[in-house]
């Protein structure tokens, strides 16, 4: 493509003007972080999840740009009232097209906001010390795409010069 | 895309003022220059400049008097030495590719500072990676001021090119350009010195003849003239190739006919820039401390990047917000009608950030909340006060956003 | 140099009309073009379509609506297939360039036609000279039409590009296009099809997405849009590099932000082109044709360059003046204000006169007296009953000045 | 140079729209031809010489551009009633300076100009049968510039391609 596509849709900025769930959670659950502030794109997820494994309440803070912001709120809106089972099935893409679309460049943010859900997922199970069946040993798609991004950006910051 | 930029485009309807602060990336054009254009556009100048009717003389008169207007003002000896490219890019291009190609037998090493516009970073790193060339970054300082130390060691019997920026387009950073061009030619007096101007001309003075400078990029929308304009000055003597082929009209270093309406506006530019030079520059300076003190002092967690006073360009603010994704920022602000842009990696279309606020010693962190803006003659003290009215509620709104996220 | 032209100028006073027909080098502008461009220059659109403001993305959304526009009428898939630049120079460079750079490794043999325009010729001519390329030309008969046979036999494994403008720019030879990039691909499905088509867009009809075409060069101020711009056409899955370096806005291929004043122009000259495109294109024939007949049966001695009739470019008037020098005709032809250029050598600033009058079998004499001339939708009858009315006097005084030089 | 210097001045101009002594001389004592229709520059002189070897008339021919014409012209008036051996004097850089200077990529027309003259002042004395001692054995440099033209005419013509 010779034409970088990036104006955002109209949702995306309407999430951007007002997100929904935006805010530390005092009281969550569990809570985990995906994305390095030296990419300039991190997203916290915070979750309280009741005894029935059902995702009462969610909510973001982002260190990134509007896409970042917007797929962050419309996941948390997702995830909302379902179970883990189910919040754990969703992907990037289904974020993506629930948005309404992203420039293809900005594919990272649906994928890092996934990525924040799942690590948040997990934590909740091995703090638990339980594993469900439905929840792979192996790092899935977005979760392995996560973390490269962060190990790129170490590397680069090495690279380029001494920074932590 | 399209509809979806309409509807980013309505989302701005009723702003009470628009202050567009990003000259850095394009400018609109005053209408003292559209008019001097409209004619050469429409009943006056339309032809080749190197034939033989009315139109082509009408166009070989105005591009005359324009080149001779441009090399008056950067102290050039004659406006031959002034070759108009498309653009800035271009004009960088012709100058390192052009020396490279003209001394490709005499030596193989490149010379840049850190903090090159991404044009000279670019062709350098391409002349290394492809042509075999070894390119040399000079180090600069905290306020991006090379080190001529450095820059003597450097350079040797094998430099063929050095290239420096006068005046940094990010930070603003002023060089001392003039014993740069010296310390070089001491160390070789065949290496070819070129400067990218282009954030100079029209805010600071220079006398090109009474330097050591051989090449030199000028750049139309900088100053307020149309795009798809520049210039590059090659001092007569200077041997360079051109790097493109095709029909010659009266130049002989860019191929093409002259585009004589954006040379005239390019002029017309100039002159206006010029015009009350010292009146225009204090004004400039004025605005510039208004905004970097007013944003200094009313919103935490900043940090100038670039040199204070004197040797910072008079239009150049450039400011770190920390705890603030600069992307976001630029687009908070557009919806309150203040346009800017940011060294965050997601405008930058990467992961890494502006590589000149890594250079100057910026965290990655710190240079993802960097916003670039310059203001021009035609800013007013009311502009700036809307920028430092909205700014603020915009830096908090997005610092709300990101909450404790880069903190943990 | 200025003083000299500006008498030059002034001898033209008192013109009772002016019929510019030198379109072929350089156009002025329509007020509808110039009043879809002024926006962009002053109030909408002046930002980097590539960044997040709202001045970007008007840029933006201007940029990909001409991108459409410019894509629909040449039949190309989408519009990502257009990659602007600064005029038809560089998109024949990048075309040839960007190719040879692309497979470098794949083979050292290039054929263009023997009546390419210079821009074409003379990279030809430098991959030859300098980068170990063969470049092999195809010959062509006395109106300039390529030889498929030759070509034919010529394509091969090695052949990494062939080039060749669909209507030539001089002679106005509608080239049979389709079948030439037929005929290449069938002997090597790998080999880059690339043609300047600036002298057919708006003049003749093309759908590039059912041709074996993987490379358009399109031209801006040949339509009578504004100068400084131009297209290339990228097939989808064509690989080409870049030529030159720097800042990336929203196209990959062509380094620098987009002239989004210059593509809009651009645009609204292609829809003033194609709206009513046959009422247009009759129009131009039959003032062609009058212009042609006009000249032939009033000047003795005359011969006319390129085809007749359907296989010339509806615009296209070249004709041969024996007896008479072209560039002497053109200031005489100036005088009575009438704009036209000649394939004359001193027009070239060269010994040789136009190569494509040449290829064709012309005489060095008859090319030195030809006289080329394009008309647009906007010349009128007496436009062209003016043109007829002055050209037997001028080319009278100068066979008088002539006299019996020549044949002696 | 980078800027091709190409405007004409005004003398060329008007000796162009209203050339002096322009057109065959039928009563000529002597003529002669420089350059070569294939490079698009040619000149004839026609001089009428009298006894005490003083030009009495001159015109010219001219298939050139502008500044061929104006030239030729110019230098039949220069050389009107003066003697051979001050005419045959008569230098290119003489020439331009009259006609008020010319574009460097004209020059050749000036030499042109003055190489025809000269080749007609030998070709009047070589039919006379008489070489006066001002009259240099060896060609000048305008008339070997003329020949030198001529020459390259035709090598262009015949590596372009069978060309007479
Ligand atoms: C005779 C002639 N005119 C005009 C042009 C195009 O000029 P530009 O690139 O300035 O549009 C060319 C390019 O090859 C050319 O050969
Ligand atoms: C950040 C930036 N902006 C603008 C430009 C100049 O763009 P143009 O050549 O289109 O004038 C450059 C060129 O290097 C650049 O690096």
């Amino acid at each position: 493509m010779s034409r970088m596509p990036l104006p955002y849709n109209p949702k995306v900025l309407e999430l951007f003007r007002n997100p929904k769930n935006l805010g530390k959670m005092e009281d969550a659950t569990v809570w985990a972080v995906a994305g390095n502030p030296m990419c300039g794109d991190m997203i916290t997820f915070y979750l309280k999840i009741n005894k029935e494994e059902i995702i009462e309440k969610a909510s973001f803070e982002s260190y990134g740009c509007a896409a970042n912001i917007a797929t962050s709120s419309i996941l948390t809106e997702m995830i909302k009232n379902k179970k883990l089972e189910l919040a754990w099935k969703i992907t990037w893409k289904q974020v993506t097209d629930e948005i309404g679309g992203l420039p293809s460049i900005k594919f990272h943010c649906g994928i890092l906001a996934v990525g924040a859900l799942r690590r948040a997922i997990r934590k909740y199970f091995k703090e638990k010390g339980d594993k469900p069946s439905w929840l792979p040993q192996d790092l899935t798609f977005e979760e392995k795409q996560a973390l490269e991004e962060e190990e790129l950006a170490k590397r680069l910051a090495k690279r380029i010069g001494g920074q932590e | 895309m399209v509809e979806n930029v309409e509807e980013l485009i309505k989302a701005h309807e009723g702003l009470k003022r628009e202050v567009y602060l990003d000259i850095e990336n394009s400018s609109p054009v005053p209408q003292e220059v559209i008019e001097a254009m409209l004619p050469y556009f429409t009943t006056r100048g339309y032809g080749n400049p190197a034939l033989t009717h009315k139109p082509g003389w009408e166009a070989y008169e105005a591009i005359m008097k324009s080149a001779q207007k441009i090399a008056r003002y950067i102290g050039a000896e004659n406006p031959e030495e002034i070759t108009f490219t498309p653009g800035e890019t271009e004009a960088n291009n012709l100058a390192l590719l052009g020396t490279a190609l003209t001394w490709k037998n005499m030596g193989k090493k490149i010379c840049i500072s850190e903090i090159e516009p991404v044009s000279v970073l670019h062709i350098a790193q391409l002349l290394q990676e492809k042509f075999g060339y070894k390119t040399v970054k000079i180090p600069v300082d905290k306020e991006g001021l090379i080190n001529l130390e450095k820059l003597k060691e450097v350079v040797d019997k094998e430099t063929v090119l050095v290239s420096i920026a006068a005046v940094n387009p990010e930070i603003g950073t002023i060089q001392p350009i003039k014993e740069a061009a010296e310390i070089v030619k001491t160390q070789n007096p065949n290496t070819v010195f070129h400067t990218d101007f282009s954030d100079g001309y029209g805010k600071i003075k220079i006398n090109l003849s009474g330097t050591k400078i051989d090449l030199a990029t000028l750049s139309s929308y900088k100053i307020l003239g149309p795009r798809g304009m520049g210039a590059l000055y090659i001092r007569e003597k200077t041997k360079i190739e051109k790097i493109l082929e095709g029909q010659i009209a009266t130049q002989k270093f860019w191929p093409g006919i002259e585009n004589t309406p954006l040379i005239v506006g390019f002029a017309k530019a100039s002159e206006l820039a010029f015009e009350n030079f010292e009146e225009k520059v204090a004004h400039l300076r004025r605005l510039r401390d208004k905004l970097i003190e007013g944003l200094l002092s009313q919103i935490q967690d900043t940090l100038l990047n670039g040199p204070h006073g004197e040797n910072r360009a008079p239009d150049n603010v450039n400011i770190s917000f920390l705890h603030c994704e600069g992307e976001a920022l630029t687009i908070e602000l557009s919806l309150k009608g203040v346009y800017v842009s940011s060294g965050s990696a997601c405008t930058r279309r990467l992961l890494q950030p502006s590589h000149i606020l890594v250079a100057i010693g910026r965290r990655f962190e710190e240079a993802h909340g960097s916003i670039l803006m310059k203001v021009t003659r035609l800013h007013t003290d009311e502009d700036i006060e809307y920028v430092l009215e909205v700014f603020p509620e915009a830096v908090q709104r997005i610092r709300k956003i990101v909450g404790s996220t880069v903190s943990v």
